[in-house]
């Protein structure tokens, strides 16, 4: 498998500094939270000063921003989305249904803690978070980038097996080609 | 060559037709052979009489002795010979063709050949003879026995058709009776060399008038519009074969008549106008309404009359190459034409109704009548290298050097609606599915043998015309100097009269 | 093996990248400020270059895919080797008299053909449906540009730039020589940047950025690689047709960045064409001036 | 006497002859045959002509000769480089299609017509041939029996309206110089007065540039080159359609060439330029591949067409050149979509996609044809093309070098549509298991393929014997350098730089984007692609194909309302009605005729005065 690098080569500094300043986000808006994107990304709170912009495709794509609540249906399509992104490749966990399920804790479609299916990276709790704090989280992200913490994808590769079977136990007809192994 | 005398063109057949009934009552087959033989005689005969005649060396025949103006004369010059010899020629493979016709039960086939040996008779007469009211009664040979075989099928059609055609070629005997009644009455004499001799004596106006009715009379006979409302019918109705005869003889001999009459006896220079006119109106109409039908041999006969057409415009430039590509036009048009009706006979008896439309996939059903047809019709339609190729460019360069550019243009566009209708037929014949199978008559091995032999013709002309450009060179040369062929026949009476 | 001529071309790419990057960055500043943002930082297509670069996997769909960049900058940079830099540049001069404008004309083209192959093999629809507009729209905006370059030519009797340059030291800038070509010129010049309204290749909220779409990493960053070169490019070629070329790099430098901030701000307030608007767009005022330069040049020369 | 000549002619009739017959025994015997006479004609002609051999005969009292110019040996050798190749083709893409017989018969006849036309002259020789030519290629036009009369009597009709015209004008000039020897026609043409020479100038004109489809008169074209076996359509519109160039050459140049006739010259020029935009933009609008490549044909005819009109030194250069080359690349495309339809059994853009990791061979031929189609540097269409823009720069025809660069420029519109429709996009499970071509059939693209390339960089290779050729049409010092094209005003393309450039580019940018993290990049199928997280199921296809320039077509809608075809209908309806009328003369009525024939008789009588002048 993939050895780990030691982070204080002047190459991986350069490429983390280069990583961490432009950011392509693909934000997947899911629940209520992508209201708060816009704002984010407009006049008002101008996420483009951190080399943040978006994304169209997830071939271009470094964060996949989920923004709230996952149905299970929709879980499917995120994992999709997120194997089709090129390494490295980041995840933002996006509201407190994200992280715990916050107010939709108990329903019966819905997932409740998005990490034991994709990896997150940074989750920006709140129910729902204000764009400061979306901004916040990614200046998180943007130092564990350049400290070479934000290694979800490598965590994604190795422990493979742990994770699809977590995502076939929600997702019953399990149709997915297997992609970026 | 003792044997070989012009005579017997018009004495054998004229015979064996009025003695074939007895020929039958001893042994039958006898009708189909006996007829056989004579044309093959005929056929040889012209051979050895063509081989050494020359424009200044005509054979003249005098009947019974009597000198002309007094007797009847057969001329037989490069060009009456020449027509004669197709026709002989035409008549031995239209016998071949047909001697085991199987349309013809036994009794039909007696009247078949009797009147076949009668149409030859007439139209060689008609070639032939240098006696204009001898020419009248061929010409009446040659039509009621045109008539008849035409209603030979007994078919209700055929009788219409034959009607038709005796009712017009009433009128067109009638008149040329009455021409050569005038005549008689102004000159004094029947035999045409003198005729020529002594018209400057006629007075114009009289000339006119006899002149247009031979224009009207030989003009029926030669297919002009609008005076060939019996074509379609009578080529359409009558068997196969008879269609052929038609196209072949028939019409070669009013034609020939025609231009006998125009070139030799009367020098109007409005008679080539005239002539010309006529010409193009005939071509024109005829190809076009041609493209417009759906059975296979009137659309035939209309495109025969086109061809006639051309033939009277390559006539009316009374220029040596004009007569050169017109009797050219005739040599083709007789061979190519017979092919084409000879093949259509088997093909159209092959459908149950007669239309164009049910052609298809005869390609495959019929393998060799469908080749040579094709054969036929891109010889007809001039593409080389066949030898109607030839005749209409020579007909294009005469018209070239008289400077009548739009006749070419006329000509060619025409030319045009003759491909569209021909290739219409080529391409249902080869390149369409066959509707359904219904059982096919093959062509017995005699009709083909004479099929292919028309078709090895047209090749070979095509590919190598020099072999019959010198034969026409000598008619066109015999035709033009009239002065020869009366100084032939009269010795010496021109200098008596002028 | 001419060293010093292979030196002068890794310069030149270089610089063409360079000088590229830093409009492309220029350009996105600009469009922050007038919309009242901050804005990136202007070296900041450097930045997403490189992460593009040090991404760690890639994917294609085949052949053509794999080979469809490498065509795009093959393309740029030959463009870039046939436009002369600098007028009097010993140092600059890499090629550029052995092409001339139609082969320019043609060599343009060269690259666009080979991404749309490349985008034509992922079989993503939005590649497709992009490359159909793009290329109705090269014609669109060929015609004006076509009308002014061969007014130009006919007028001048010279079709390669060298020649264009020397004769505009004597007579100055044909864009006040012949004033409608240059109006027909810079009309195309436009549309043949691709920026609003005149971006419906990329247009990004309807497309997922067309062509591209399924380019990812490495592939991704050859292409903005290699439009950043192409842009400098076709500037450089502007330049040296309608504004006398430049002498030294500043004025280079000058030139290029006027006539790149004109489609930038027209395109900053303006809204985006449908594909047939656009070409009618490009047959209707700039052929007219593009005609009315031709017959300009016609009367000049008779 | 054997002539060498006489017997080029005689090795293709017999080829005919006998491949009709091997076919009719057995298939395989036939195909030897066809391959063994092609090549044997086409090394017989490029071998066995050391000295410039002459055949002279006398037919029907014409005089005939039969030899090369070096003019006409280039379109003679066209033929030979391009015939045996697609009749090798012809073999595998033919199997088991039914009367072989006559389809090798009719092709190996077209092919002696067009050795004929090249080698005859004089002109009657040449006209025989050239209808040999005409009908020989109708049969194969309508071999396959789709919509026989819709194309195939178009096709008859308009080429014998070309050979008519042709033909008249072959008359006059008989009448006028007396003789129908080439060379005479061109010594005594300028002593015949002047509307005379225009009249036989236009009559000819019209007769070669139909063959060559110029715009009003191009309407049989699409039907009959997407009709036609694509191993045929690959010679009638690679070879064929040159011998209109050919005669409108030897018009343009020899016998108009006092300097009376720069009309005519605009016009053709002018009517060759709008048939390149017009079929270009029809090209763009097909949806079946054959269709695309029939108007595509047309249009690269008309820039020739506006070279050779054009007629300075530079664009008879560029016009034999693109000549050749379309030829060339032409004949490679057809044989592509031919191997195309031959494996997938369609040639519906529409339907067949993502061929290309089934067929790459096929594809590399077409991508190369296409290049060199599009004028992209650095293979060879660019050459000729910049050729011919410059010839029209330095002749001062503004307006045409926009309106036909204009259409190079739409032609990469469906240059584009053909590669991607065909082999690009989608991989369909329904073509998952299509080989590639048999072989006979790739190494003919592949040659052509290569020749292309060659070209490209060395046009001179082509150069020399067309520089030969130009000497006959009185051009005598053409200079031309093997790898430089140089225009009037001295401004060059050095095509060895071009090509060296971008090779190494190309080779240090692939090395570079291969090895970059090599390791980590794979090769995805086309359904794994980015649908927002949707899954696409094996049968939803997910290529965009239908109205691939619907927005192109709206914005060019108004020039293409009318096309010449409705007109063309138009007046054959007019016409149709009309003969309709007059068939109705003939009646079938007795009386009817009895009357006419009394009515023709007063007639005469009462216009006698006005006809014999009394």
């Amino acid at each position: 498998m993939i050895e780990k690098k030691d982070s204080l080569a002047i190459g991986e500094y350069i490429k983390n500094f280069a990583r961490k300043h432009s950011l392509f986000v693909l934000a997947y808006g899911t629940g209520c939270g992508a209201i708060e994107i816009p704002p984010t990304m407009t006049s008002r709170y101008d996420a483009e000063r951190f080399g943040i912009r978006g994304a169209a495709t997830p071939r271009q794509a470094d964060v996949l921003l989920i923004t709230g609540y996952l149905a299970t249906k929709t879980l499917k399509r995120v994992i999709r989305v997120y194997e089709q992104m090129q390494d490295p490749k980041y995840v933002i966990g996006f509201g407190s249904c994200t992280i715990n399920g916050g107010m939709y804790w108990d329903s019966y479609n819905t997932i409740n803690s998005l990490d034991k299916y994709i990896p997150v990276d940074v989750f920006i709790n709140g129910c729902m978070p204000r764009p400061e704090a979306v901004i916040s989280g990614f200046v998180k992200l943007q130092e564990y980038i350049q400290e070479g913490k934000a290694d979800g994808w490598r965590k994604y590769q190795n422990n493979i097996e742990e994770y699809r079977e977590n995502q076939k136990r929600i997702i019953k007809n399990w149709r997915m080609p297997d992609y970026n192994l | 060559m003792v044997i070989a005398d012009p005579i017997y063109y018009i004495v054998l057949p004229l015979l064996t037709a009025f003695l074939l009934p007895l020929f039958g009552k001893l042994y039958k087959p006898l009708i189909g052979i006996i007829p056989g033989f004579v044309f093959l005689f005929l056929a040889y005969m012209s051979v050895i009489l063509m081989i050494d005649i020359r424009p200044d060396n005509p054979i003249i025949t005098k009947i019974a002795g009597w000198t002309p103006p007094f007797g009847i004369n057969l001329v037989f010059s490069s060009f009456s010979g020449f027509i004669a010899s197709l026709i002989s020629i035409m008549g031995f493979l239209i016998w071949a063709y047909s001697y085991k016709f199987k349309k013809v039960g036994f009794d039909d086939s007696l009247k078949y050949f009797i009147l076949l040996l009668l149409v030859v008779t007439g139209s060689i007469g008609i070639v032939l003879t240098g006696d204009i009211f001898n020419l009248f009664v061929f010409l009446e040979i040659t039509g009621i026995s045109a008539y008849a075989l035409t209603a030979l099928y007994r078919g209700r059609d055929g009788a219409e058709a034959a009607f038709k055609f005796l009712l017009i070629g009433a009128f067109a005997s009638s008149m040329i009776l009455l021409a050569i009644i005038l005549l008689y009455t102004q000159v004094g004499t029947l035999n045409m060399a003198e005729i020529s001799v002594r018209m400057h004596e006629v007075d114009l106006k009289i000339k006119v008038l006899i002149f247009i009715l031979f224009f009207v009379g030989f003009g029926i006979e030669a297919e002009m519009f609008p005076l060939n409302g019996w074509v379609p019918d009578a080529y359409s109705q009558a068997p196969g074969p008879i269609a052929a005869v038609f196209a072949g003889m028939v019409a070669k001999a009013g034609i020939y008549a025609l231009v006998r009459i125009i070139y030799l006896m009367f020098d109007l220079e409005g008679a080539f106008h005239l002539l010309l006119i006529m010409g193009v109106i005939t071509m024109i109409i005829a190809e076009v309404v041609a493209l417009r039908q759906e059975a296979l041999r009137r659309m035939l006969a209309y495109s025969s009359i086109g061809q006639m057409g051309l033939i009277m415009i390559a006539f009316s430039f009374n220029t040596e190459q004009g007569v050169f590509a017109a009797i050219f036009l005739m040599f083709n048009h007789a061979i190519i034409k017979s092919l084409l009706f000879l093949t259509t006979s088997f093909l159209v008896y092959n459908t149950k109704t007669k239309l164009i439309s049910d052609l298809d996939g005869f390609g495959k059903k019929m393998p060799l009548v469908s080749l040579l047809f094709g054969l036929g019709a891109f010889a007809i339609v001039g593409l080389p290298p066949f030898s109607g190729f030839w005749s209409k460019l020579y007909v294009l360069i005469a018209a070239a050097n008289q400077h009548m550019e739009v006749i070419i243009a006329l000509i060619l566009s025409v030319s045009v609606v003759e491909i569209i209708y021909y290739f219409k037929v080529i391409s249902r014949l080869y390149f369409r599915k066959a509707s359904e199978e219904i059982p096919i008559q093959k062509p017995s091995l005699n009709s083909s043998i004479v099929m292919i032999v028309l078709g090895l013709i047209i090749i070979s002309v095509g590919v190598y015309p020099d072999l019959i450009t010198g034969l026409i060179e000598n008619a066109t040369t015999s035709l033009l100097n009239k002065d020869l062929y009366i100084e032939k026949i009269l010795p010496g009476l021109a200098e008596i009269i002028n | 093996m001419n060293w010093s001529l292979i030196l002068g071309i890794t310069i030149t790419i270089i610089t063409a990248f360079t000088v590229g990057m830093f409009y492309g960055g220029i350009s996105r500043k600009v469009t922050a400020r007038i919309q009242n943002r901050v804005g990136p930082p202007i070296w900041q297509n450097f930045l997403d270059v490189l992460k593009l670069y040090s991404k760690e996997s890639a994917i294609h769909h085949g052949w053509m895919q794999h080979l469809g960049p490498l065509w795009a900058i093959t393309a740029s940079t030959a463009t870039l080797m046939f436009v002369p830099i600098l007028n009097n540049g010993q140092f600059y001069q890499n090629l550029n008299f052995s092409g001339d404008l139609i082969f320019l004309m043609y060599m343009m083209v060269f690259g666009q053909l080979g991404m749309a192959l490349g985008a034509g093999q992922t079989g993503n629809p939005n590649s497709a449906i992009g490359v159909s507009r793009g290329l109705s729209q090269m014609v669109g905006y060929k015609v004006p540009w076509l009308l002014a370059l061969v007014a130009i030519m006919v007028q001048y009797k010279a079709t390669s730039i060298t020649g264009l340059i020397e004769l505009q030291n004597q007579i100055g800038w044909l864009m006040f020589a012949s004033p409608f070509a240059f109006i027909a010129g810079l009309l195309a010049f436009i549309g043949m940047m691709h920026y609003s309204p005149f971006d419906i290749v990329f247009a990004p909220s309807e497309l997922a950025s067309g062509p591209p779409s399924e380019f990812g990493g490495k592939y991704l960053g050859l292409m903005m690689t290699s439009g950043s070169i192409f842009t400098f490019a076709k500037l450089v070629l502007f330049v040296d047709v309608f504004l006398g070329g430049a002498s030294n790099i500043l004025e280079l430098l000058l030139k290029t960045f006027v006539i790149y901030m004109i489609p930038v701000i027209y395109g900053i307030v303006s809204p985006r064409y449908r594909t047939e608007q656009s070409i009618r767009y490009f047959w209707g005022w700039p052929t007219f001036f593009g005609v009315i330069g031709m017959l300009y040049a016609w009367y000049m020369i008779s | 006497m054997m002539n060498s000549l006489f017997l080029l002619l005689f090795i293709l009739f017999g080829s005919a002859i006998l491949s009709y017959i091997g076919h009719r025994i057995s298939e395989t015997l036939g195909n030897i045959i066809v391959v063994v006479g092609a090549f044997s004609a086409s090394i017989w002609f490029f071998v066995g002509f050391e000295t410039p051999a002459e055949f002279s005969y006398k037919i029907a009292d014409f005089d005939a000769l039969w030899s090369f110019s070096s003019y006409s040996w280039i379109f003679a050798a066209l033929v030979s480089i391009l015939s045996p190749l697609a009749l090798l083709y012809s073999t595998s893409y033919m199997k088991g299609k039914e009367r072989l017989g006559t389809f090798y018969f009719n092709f190996f006849l077209s092919i002696l017509g067009m050795i004929g036309i090249t080698m005859s002259q004089d002109f009657i020789s040449l006209f025989i041939f050239w209808e040999i030519m005409t009908w020989s290629s109708y049969l194969i036009v309508i071999y396959l029996g789709k919509d026989v009369e819709k194309v195939g009597i178009k096709y008859m009709i308009f080429s014998a309206i070309g050979a008519y015209a042709l033909l008249m004008g072959i008359v006059l000039i008989n009448r006028e110089v007396g003789s129908l020897l080439i060379e005479d026609a061109f010594a005594y043409f300028p002593q015949i007065q002047f509307s005379t020479q225009l009249l036989i100038g236009i009559l000819l004109l019209i007769g070669f540039s139909i063959k060559s489809a110029m715009m009003p008169l191009h309407v049989w074209a699409p039907g009959a080159y997407s009709n036609s076996p694509m191993s045929y359509t690959a010679v009638f519109s690679g070879a064929l359609s040159k011998m209109g160039i050919y005669g409108l050459g030897l018009v343009f140049i020899r016998l108009l060439s006092s300097g009376e006739f720069t009309l005519i010259n605009e016009i053709f020029a002018w009517a060759g330029a709008i048939t390149t935009l017009m079929a270009t933009f029809y090209a763009i609008i097909q949806d079946d591949a054959k269709k695309l490549l029939a108007y595509s044909s047309i249009g690269q005819l008309g820039y020739i067409i506006v070279g050779v009109a054009i007629g300075t030194e530079l664009s008879i250069m560029a016009a034999i050149y693109l000549a050749i080359l379309h030829a060339a690349f032409k004949g490679n495309l057809f044989m592509a979509i031919g191997a195309v339809e031959k494996q997938t059994g369609s040639t519906d853009m529409t339907l067949v996609t993502g061929l290309i990791r089934k067929m790459p061979l096929t594809f590399f031929s077409t991508l190369v044809s296409i290049i060199a189609l599009a004028a992209v540097p650095p293979l060879g269409g660019f050459v000729g093309k910049w050729m011919l823009y410059q010839s029209l720069l330095a002749s001062e025809h503004f307006f045409l070098i926009i309106v036909i660069f204009t259409a190079s420029t739409a032609a990469f519109l469906y240059s584009f549509k053909i590669l991607y429709s065909l082999f690009l996009g989608q991989e369909e499970p329904e073509f998952k298991n299509i080989k590639e071509a048999p072989l006979p059939m790739l190494i003919p693209m592949i040659l052509l393929s290569l020749f292309l390339i060659v070209t490209g960089t060395f046009p001179g290779i082509l150069f020399e014997p067309i520089a030969n050729g130009m000497k006959y049409l009185g051009f005598n010092d053409v200079n031309w350098n093997m790898s430089l094209l140089v225009n009037a005003w001295g401004d060059e393309v050095n095509l060895q730089h071009v090509s060296m450039y971008i090779g190494t580019i190309f080779i240090v940018a692939f090395i570079f984007i291969s090895l970059k993290n090599r390791k980590r990049t794979r090769y995805v199928t086309t359904k794994d692609i980015s649908t927002s997280g949707e899954i696409p199921l094996p049968h939803e296809n997910l290529s965009f194909k239908l109205n691939f320039y619907k927005p192109f077509e709206r914005a060019i809608s108004p020039v293409m309302k009318k096309t010449m075809d409705s007109i063309y209908d138009e007046i054959g309806n007019g016409l149709n009605a009309l003969f309709q009328f007059i068939r109705y003369i003939y009646s079938g009525n007795g009386q009817g005729y009895a009357l006419y024939v009394i009515i023709f008789f007063v007639l005469l009588l009462l216009l006698k005065n006005q006809i014999f002048g009394l």
